[in-house]
């Protein structure tokens, strides 16, 4: 029997008046029924492309080369009555931006219906069934949703289920899990598992990030530029890759065990017509002559790569040893008391509350990190470090100063005392100001002589690693990782007491995010200065910070230096969390928690927003009565202060849970 | 009784403001439709009605009800041929064609009409037989009905009454069933022309039964329905659109309508209704503008009904405002006004030259001291080489007045005189007329009594209602005074002569020329009378198609 | 339910824009030059008679005093006396109002049916020849004024072919139609007149065709641009990567989404065809509520201006009122 | 992401059209502007001079358009009518511009009461009809060819307010405007260096749309007598001097300032619709 779906040589060259791109040159790749195929690689590499080639969904202008071939036939070969059984029954998508890939006016029952009723002859029912199956609750009441009355990840639950009830042979998906919190991927990501090995579909994940399909694939292909460099078992590639991109990549995620992120410089190139070298030479460390004269093959069985000196060997360096991390001791830069902050509704009663009794103190010198689950208030804690957002009630003072209390000319002042980083870095500069104008205007608000600022200006850039000619350009010429350098220069100029990373590199692709997290890095160091880094990543948290705090529902639920709160985590949240962090390793979570057993919240839920008693109270897997009656305050435990009064008892309680479960 | 200078001999295209332009053309009056002699049907007998009409006006009337109107044209003719008139003028023939004889005002409704020895009080006989649509004969009880509705509700007659003595309901006396009395507080001379356009009687049994407490005068139910007992009935009235209307056959008095059908259609654009008349889908076209006149002279199957007549146009200069106040400015503008090209362009040659104030066919008319024509260098003279501004008024929407406007405009600046055109709306124009502050203005229109005395008291003398130069003179008002007691025909034509030297020397008006009549009709359309107060008499016309 | 209470709070904010509208009115036609009066009376009306009628319509009354008993008016549905006519103006009105919405309602209706089908169309050819031709061509229609085509039409239409009857009415008062509504089409249905519907159909054909001419480049642009983003989104590039049947692609997919953004749109083009009747109202004869408002400016005829202003300003407030109703049913992401 | 970079491909490609259209628009108005300027040397007679010996002649000879019912000369009066015509609408739709982003940039960026008072009053001028609106407007300041700007420009300022407000709305959510107040800029200064720049990209679009509205709303008014009185050369006073000439078959005199009215409003919605087509193209992008 042939393979489920057997891409063979496949090329695909956009051509357009002006400009030809070569999406695809050469593309081999497999993947059988009940097998999970891992399609790796940078934006811009080409994943997409091989998705919309599965189902000949090609923009206009391209040429094929090659053939995509489905259960023996050519995808790219069809006509349109043989397309429109194939789309769909044969392989359907899963798109990466799910609520987008929902038509917006259409209840999400009845576009799960249309499609079981195009491929089977179902009706709702079956509908409701299929809902149930890939974890939504109350599928019934779902079914009458609007796309936009979903949760992003119950979005891409729902996405699932319109692919699979298609009932295709191949799922692929693309970049399903872009976006959503950790404890979220791992749940979707499970999705497809499930669809593999219940189902015994042959399923393609297409991602960005390793790490985090790298616990449910069987085979992984990495693509870079339109071609594929490696591609093997999933254990051989990601623990022992082979070729120096793999390498990189992989290289380039932080890890929650502490090992930090090591950055590659340069960029992939767009090719406009098939790469006669190896792509990667310019960027590859161990290129010779022969990388840049001629172009490796994809050589070997069953685990291949395409490189003249393939390396060998773990990829990932052992964790450093970790650098000494004394508490600071300079001045106190921000300082929060019991800070809360409600959004008002514009009629008054009602409102969100985002933050809830929130303490924090940020020192000179010092890193602190905010982690948490996206609504968590870590946005809303940035803007009341900034200042955006006033407290309901509570303080705030930066640097000695209440900036409510302050107005004109003295708040604009102290305003440049405190800058943030921001996580849309295009977004966060004015489309139509330069970049000389955009990291000048800290300066101007001082009112610092304009050829005074140019020369800081030119200063920053260059500590930043920017050419000036970068000056005059807008932002929409920027690329991503050059318009956060750009933000953060902005930052840095005005010499502020305190810089808020804000996910500074959720928007970025993998090795940009590693070259900003590299940069950050080096600013972190600054003793006279205090930053504070907020992600819902634990592990870029981890590379950096001095002491962390976890977020959650407004809440600060633990406390304490990261080392502590990483290796030694008291909360059940905490613990949540770090166990659901993708890890290299095939499995999840990293570090000396390695043979704990894992802590799993109930998944995904409407909303909770508890008044009374512990926040987590609905989620958490050791809760009690107590739980739900009694607010939680911080109690010191160790080095670290934890909301929960069942932390002695935490420990116990996994081991039985694991006990019973095995 | 002055009723003049209303009348606009351009028709606009943009009638559709209801400016009255389309019935105005009626207004311009003239005597003798040409060639035309009464053919076919319509001789003196009074044959049975026959035939379908189809007229298009300008716009659609605002209210059937006499009494509380506005100045609207379309209604007021539409009055003139449903309404039971008691009095009316006569027809006389001028040059051959049929005009309404303003000196002749004989009964038609009525049996008679006659003052008593002193001039006070007025007897009015009522024909019988006379018969509403409803069936209820018009009696004198309706015509008291109506005078009382006047005068305690205020309707526009009331004000009319008053310049002949007339001010209470208890001077209108019922005397029987078909005799009513008018007790003057004094006798007028303008009683016969005042009554004539007044005397409109109301259906006063049906009136009062949609009359209410808060309406005693019935204005929403006459408002919305047609007058009857007149010439014709409004069989339909399709609103904004065509109103039908039949002769009334049970008429009993002279010259009753002898078409069968008029369909009076709306229809507000003059190029429009040109396109109709040229299609055969109308048969008169009250609209149609100056322009398109000479055009349809020559189309085939159109008939174009042409008289001369004495409707002056001139451009009165505010001898009060400065820079008219300057008799020499004045003078200057009466050299530099292209008379010929005026009467060649705008008016097709269509037009008499006339070189006095006093219109060229009224008794007393003389050139003698008229220097003006066109000629640049004499107005430069007159000028002696200073420049002026000012501005020249004129009607919105008045094609003719417009085209005069640019041509004098063009002219006077090549003598020294800079004129900014300012077309005016109705309200503004009667506004500004007010204040009396408009230095210069386009005026056109025809007195309704054809002497020179008339036309003093209406135009001349201080305080006159159409004296808008605000034209003042010692020597005009002491000959104005004295015309009361001169009745000497050559001894008044003395007076008029010297007038008319002041007018000369004085220049209050600069007098362009004196547009003749026109009126396109199909071919097949005859008997057309030529009212000089712009109401057209519809009774007279008939079809041979 | 929620539509009901969403509706009614709408029109409790339609209430200080429709008042800011009765006194900008008000203040506005009596700071205008030139006396309403006046115009009325003929040239040889003494000061007398012109205080006579002026009490008549209570003009004589202070400026505050006005415009109370205007208010008060307002408020038991009196508009006041025409100075013009001495007609009530709420009963001309009524007349007036039918043959303008009769006019614009169909006009915009039809230019929506157009741009709704050409548009789709254009934007599934998206930059080939067809698209790029129906695009200029409606971008020419509205680049016309709409004067200079009525006249065009009308002497291609009636007066070269003859097709169409002469541009002086609204339906052939031979048909006898009872009017209603003032609405002829409506007026035809309502008493089952055959004859008065076609006749009232021929009428208004050219001044319909000439307004949704000029109207219709927006919408089309609209709708092309809307279906041109649902073709390229991912929800319509997911639908069709599942292999939906062309039919259910159409409807669910595209039309629907590709739709939402058109009632805004409408509305607005709506108010601006009531402003281009006025001209087209008179390049067509046709008796409609433009020219009266025109007509009643241009003699200071101070009630009907002001009703003819309020009831454009209540029409406008409430197209754009039942376009936001239309855009909430039709798309689920707005709240209200 | 490949995907994305295909779009913007496909996008660069369906650009030709866009820029045909921009290209197109923008050499009319090129063309139309060039000739209003050139008008005094190339017209031959002056817009308002009469050739008493010509009226109504038709084309050729002295006059290359034949003359109207004054005696004028046609071409002589469409070439200046563009100018007429094309300052108006500019000029009209410059003051619109400024007054409506005043209106929504305040608005919008304070919010509160004062975005409801004046938006309030937006709506009252955007409910009051355009005609009565620019009746009234001509009647109490005079006709004059200032006033009629003010008029078009009242007419269209209110939908700037509302755009340029929507618009300030949403960028007052954006990321570079808190990063420009935590930079420490003044309410002023984010407004007019941040908020106002971007917040005119759909201005910038509207703009040559609503100039072509512009002109066919001055020509509606001479049409209707409100606008350029005679002897002024407007193409709307030219077509309705000269309608009741074409339906003698005289069509010259409205013929011609109809299709230059058509033309030219047809440069600004090209151009108005190439402009559009591109935003849109960089909005999905």
């Amino acid at each position: 029997m042939s393979d489920l779906l057997s891409i063979e040589d496949l090329s695909v060259l956009i051509r357009r008046p002006g400009r030809d791109v070569a999406a695809l040159s050469g593309v081999d790749l497999r993947v059988d029924a009940g097998e999970v195929v891992g399609l790796v690689g940078e934006s811009g590499g080409g994943k997409s492309m091989v998705a919309r080639a599965i189902v000949a969904l090609l923009p206009g202008g391209a040429e094929t080369g090659g053939a995509v071939r489905f259960e023996g036939a050519d995808v790219l070969a069809m006509d349109e009555a043989a397309l429109a059984t194939h789309r769909g029954h044969g392989a359907a998508l899963c798109f990466q931006n799910p609520r987008g890939a929902l038509s917006p006016t259409r209840t999400v029952g009845r576009q799960l219906t249309d499609r079981l009723t195009t491929h089977q002859k179902l009706d709702r029912e079956a509908a409701r069934q299929l809902f149930e199956a890939v974890g939504i609750r109350n599928p019934a009441r779902r079914l009458d949703a609007y796309p936009h009355e979903l949760s992003g990840g119950m979005a891409q639950r729902v996405m699932i289920s319109l692919a699979t009830g298609c009932a295709p042979g191949l799922l692929v998906a693309d970049e399903p899990t872009t976006g959503l919190d950790v404890t979220l991927t791992r749940e979707i990501l499970r999705q497809f598992r499930h669809a593999a090995d219940t189902d015994g579909r042959g399923v393609l994940l297409i991602s960005h990030d390793l790490a985090s399909i790298a616990s449910v694939c069987d085979r992984v292909a990495v693509l870079y530029a339109g071609t594929v460099v490696e591609s093997g078992p999933a254990a051989k590639v990601l623990r022992e890759p082979a070729h120096p991109y793999t390498r990189a990549l992989l290289a380039s995620v932080p890890d929650v065990s502490g090992r930090p992120a090591r950055a590659i410089g340069g960029a992939m190139p767009l090719l406009s017509s098939p790469p006669a070298a190896c792509p990667f030479a310019p960027r590859c460390a161990h290129a010779t002559g022969e990388c840049t004269a001629s172009r490796p093959a994809l050589a070997g069985d069953g685990w291949q790569y395409a490189c003249f000196h393939p390396r060998s060997g773990p990829a990932a360096a052992a964790p450093p040893p970790a650098a000494e991390k004394r508490p600071a001791t300079g001045r106190v830069v921000m300082e929060i008391d019991d800070a809360h902050v409600v959004y008002g509704s514009r009629f008054g009663s009602g409102g969100h509350h985002a933050l809830r009794g929130v303490s924090l103190q940020v020192r000179a010198g010092e890193t602190v990190g905010v982690v948490g689950e996206s609504g968590c208030g870590k946005s809303t804690l940035a803007r009341l470090m900034l200042g955006l957002a006033a407290p309901s009630s509570g303080t705030v003072r930066l640097a000695g100063t209440d900036p409510h209390a302050q107005r004109g000319r003295k708040l604009r002042r102290l305003r440049t005392k405190a800058r943030l980083v921001f996580q849309d870095p295009v977004g966060s500069l004015s489309p139509r100001r330069t970049v000389a104008d955009a990291i000048g205007e800290p300066l101007r608000a001082l009112g610092v002589p304009a050829a005074e600022r140019a020369e800081r200006v030119a200063e920053v850039l260059a500590r930043m690693h920017l050419d000036p000619t970068m000056l005059r350009r807008r932002p929409h010429e920027l690329s991503g990782g050059q318009a956060q350098r750009v933000g953060i220069a902005r930052a840095l100029v005005g010499d502020p007491d305190l810089i808020v990373f804000d996910e500074p590199t959720s928007a970025l692709d993998v090795t940009v995010q590693a070259q900003i997290l590299d940069v950050i890095a080096e600013l972190a160091g600054d003793a006279s200065r205090g930053s504070v880094f907020i992600s819902h990543d634990l592990a870029t948290v981890r590379g950096f910070c001095d002491r962390v705090v976890v977020l959650y529902l407004g809440r600060i639920v633990e406390q304490g230096p990261v080392e502590e709160v990483f290796g030694n985590p008291r909360h059940p949240y905490t613990r949540a969390l770090l166990s659901s962090a993708p890890s290299l390793d095939g499995g999840t979570a990293g570090g000396p928690q390695r043979a704990e057993p894992r802590v799993e919240l109930a998944k995904d839920l409407d909303e909770a927003d508890a008044a009374t008693g512990c926040p987590l109270a609905a989620r958490c897997p050791f809760v009690t009565d107590e739980c739900r009656a009694q607010a939680q305050p911080l109690v010191a435990y160790g080095a670290s202060e934890a909301a929960c009064w069942r932390v002695p008892q935490i420990p116990a309680l996994i081991r039985e849970g694991a006990q019973t479960r095995a | 009784m002055a009723d003049s200078s209303l009348s606009r001999s351009g028709v606009s295209r943009r009638s559709v403001l209801q400016l009255g332009g389309g019935v105005a053309l009626l207004f311009a009056t003239g005597a003798c439709a040409a060639g035309s002699k009464d053919s076919g049907s319509g001789g003196k007998s009074a044959g049975p009605a026959t035939g379908t009409l189809r007229i298009a006006v300008s716009s659609y009337l605002s209210s059937w009800d006499q009494d509380f109107v506005g100045f609207d044209l379309t209604a007021l003719m539409l009055y003139k041929n449903v309404f039971p008139y008691m009095i009316d003028y006569g027809v006389t023939d001028a040059g051959g064609s049929k005009i309404l004889d303003t000196g002749n005002i004989t009964p038609t409704f009525a049996e008679s009409f006659e003052p008593s020895a002193d001039q006070k009080v007025w007897t009015l006989k009522l024909r019988q037989g006379v018969k509403f649509a409803s069936g209820n004969e018009l009696k004198a009880a309706d015509v008291k009905w109506s005078k009382d509705r006047a005068f305690a509700a205020q309707a526009n007659v009331a004000g009319v009454y008053r310049t002949i003595g007339l001010t209470e309901a208890s001077q209108v006396q019922v005397v029987d069933d078909y005799t009513v009395t008018f007790t003057q507080a004094f006798p007028s001379a303008l009683t016969r022309q005042i009554q004539a356009i007044s005397l409109y009687v109301f259906d006063s049994v049906e009136a009062r039964k949609h009359a209410t407490t808060d309406d005693p005068w019935a204005k929403d139910w006459l408002a919305k329905n047609a007058p009857t007992g007149g010439y014709f009935n409004v069989t339909r009235a399709t609103q904004g659109q065509e109103i039908v209307l039949e002769a009334n056959t049970g008429y009993p008095g002279p010259d009753p309508a002898k078409a069968a059908t008029i369909r009076v259609t709306v229809v507000p654009d003059g190029s429009n209704q040109r396109l109709q008349l040229q299609n055969g889908d109308i048969d008169v076209a009250l609209g149609v503008g100056q322009r398109d006149i000479a055009d349809l002279k020559k189309t085939d199957g159109v008939t174009v009904v042409s008289a001369a007549s004495n409707e002056q146009v001139a451009i009165q200069m505010s001898v009060t405002t400065a820079p008219f106040d300057d008799v020499a400015v004045r003078k200057a503008l009466a050299y530099a006004v292209p008379y010929e090209q005026i009467i060649a362009n705008v008016y097709g040659g269509d037009a008499r030259p006339t070189r006095s104030l006093v219109p060229l066919d009224m008794p007393g008319y003389d050139e003698a001291g008229y220097p003006y024509t066109y000629d640049v260098e004499k107005a430069k003279a007159a000028l002696g080489g200073r420049t002026v501004n000012s501005e020249l008024v004129f009607e919105t929407d008045n094609d003719t007045q417009q085209r005069i406007a640019v041509l004098v405009q063009s002219e006077a600046r090549k003598a020294g005189i800079e004129l900014k055109l300012t077309p005016l709306d109705p309200a503004t124009l009667g506004g500004r007329r007010q204040q009396k502050n408009i230095p210069l203005q386009l005026t056109s229109g025809q007195l309704w009594v054809n002497d020179v005395e008339y036309m003093l008291a209406t135009s001349f003398v201080k305080g006159a209602a159409l004296n808008y130069s605000n034209f003042t003179n010692a020597e005009v008002e002491q000959i104005y005074e004295q015309s009361h007691t001169t009745v000497d025909e050559a001894a008044r034509l003395a007076l008029w002569k010297r007038v008319q030297e002041i007018f000369a020397a004085e220049v209050p008006w600069v007098i362009i020329c004196q547009p003749n009549f026109n009126l396109p009709v199909r071919s097949s359309v005859a008997g057309w009378v030529q009212p000089m107060d712009g109401l057209a008499r519809l009774r007279y016309l008939s079809t041979s198609a | 339910m929620r539509l009901l209470r969403f509706v009614a709070r709408r029109l409790l904010q339609v209430v200080p824009v429709l008042l800011g509208v009765v006194v900008l009115t008000f203040v506005l036609v009596r700071v205008l030059p030139g006396d309403p009066i006046r115009t009325i009376l003929g040239p040889n009306a003494t000061e007398a008679d012109a205080a006579a009628a002026r009490a008549r319509f209570g003009l004589d009354k202070p400026m505050w005093q006005q415009f109370l008993d205007y208010l008060k008016g307002l408020v038991t549905g009196d508009f006041g006396t025409s100075i013009q006519s001495g007609a009530p103006v709420g009963s001309e009105l009524a007349l007036r109002v039918g043959p303008t919405l009769e006019l614009v309602v169909l006009a915009v209706g039809l230019a929506l049916v157009v741009a709704v089908v050409l548009g789709v169309w254009s934007a599934r050819r998206a930059d080939r020849f067809g698209d790029h031709s129906v695009r200029i061509l409606a971008l020419v229609g509205n680049s016309m004024p709409e004067f200079w085509l009525g006249l065009v039409l009308i002497l291609v239409g009636y007066s070269a072919l003859g097709w169409f009857p002469a541009p002086s009415g609204r339906v052939d008062p031979d048909t006898d139609l009872t009017p209603l509504t003032g609405a002829d089409l409506v007026d035809a249905i309502l008493t089952a007149n055959g004859p008065a519907f076609t006749s009232a159909l021929s009428h208004l054909a050219l001044p319909v065709a000439t307004l949704a001419i000029v109207v219709v480049a927006p919408l089309l642009r609209s709708v092309r641009a809307s279906a041109l983003e649902v073709l390229r989104s991912e929800a319509y590039l997911a639908a069709t990567t599942h292999g939906l049947r062309p039919r259910t692609l159409l409807r669910g997919y595209l039309l629907r989404p590709a739709l939402v953004r058109l009632p805004a749109l409408a509305a607005l083009v709506f108010g601006t065809a009531i402003g281009s009747t006025v001209l087209i109202e008179y390049v067509y004869s046709w008796q409609g509520f433009g020219q009266w408002a025109l007509r009643g400016l241009l003699y200071r005829d101070y009630p009907v201006v002001q009703a003819s202003v309020l009831l454009i300003a209540l029409g406008y407030v409430l197209v754009f009122l039942i376009a936001d109703v239309v855009h909430a049913v039709l798309d689920p992401r707005v709240r209200i | 992401m490949a995907n994305g970079r295909t779009r913007a491909v496909s996008r660069r490609a369906g650009g030709g059209f866009s820029r045909a259209l921009i290209v197109t628009g923008a050499a009319i108005l090129a063309v139309v502007a060039l000739a209003a300027l050139a008008a005094p040397l190339i017209s031959g007679w002056g817009p308002e001079e009469i050739d008493a010996n010509a009226t109504l002649a038709g084309p050729g000879g002295a006059h290359p358009l034949g003359t109207d019912t004054n005696g004028m000369d046609i071409w002589s009066r469409l070439l200046y009518a563009a100018r007429l015509d094309l300052g108006v609408a500019v000029a009209a739709v410059a003051l619109a511009v400024v007054a409506g982003t005043a209106l929504g940039l305040l608005a919008g960026y304070l919010g509160g009461w004062v975005d409801d008072v004046l938006m309030r009053i937006v709506d009252i001028f955007q409910a009051f009809p355009t005609f009565i609106l620019a009746l009234a407007v001509a009647a109490l300041l005079g006709n004059g060819t200032v006033n009629l700007v003010i008029t078009i420009a009242a007419v269209n300022a209110p939908a700037y307010a509302r755009l340029v407000r929507a618009e300030v709305r949403s960028i007052r959510e954006l990321p570079f405007v808190d990063a420009s107040i935590t930079s420490g800029a003044s309410t002023l200064g984010v407004l007019w260096r941040h908020v106002l720049p971007n917040s005119l990209t759909p201005v910038r679009v509207i703009a040559p749309l609503n100039c072509g509205w512009a002109m066919l709303t001055l020509a509606g008014l001479s049409f209707l007598g409100l606008g350029v009185t005679v002897p002024g050369a407007e193409w709307g006073a030219m077509i309705s001097l000269g309608s009741p000439d074409v339906v003698a078959g005289r069509w010259w005199t409205s013929v011609p300032p109809g299709l230059a009215l058509l033309v030219c409003v047809l440069g600004f919605s090209l151009l108005g619709e190439g402009l559009q087509e591109r935003a849109d193209r960089r909005r999905t992008s």
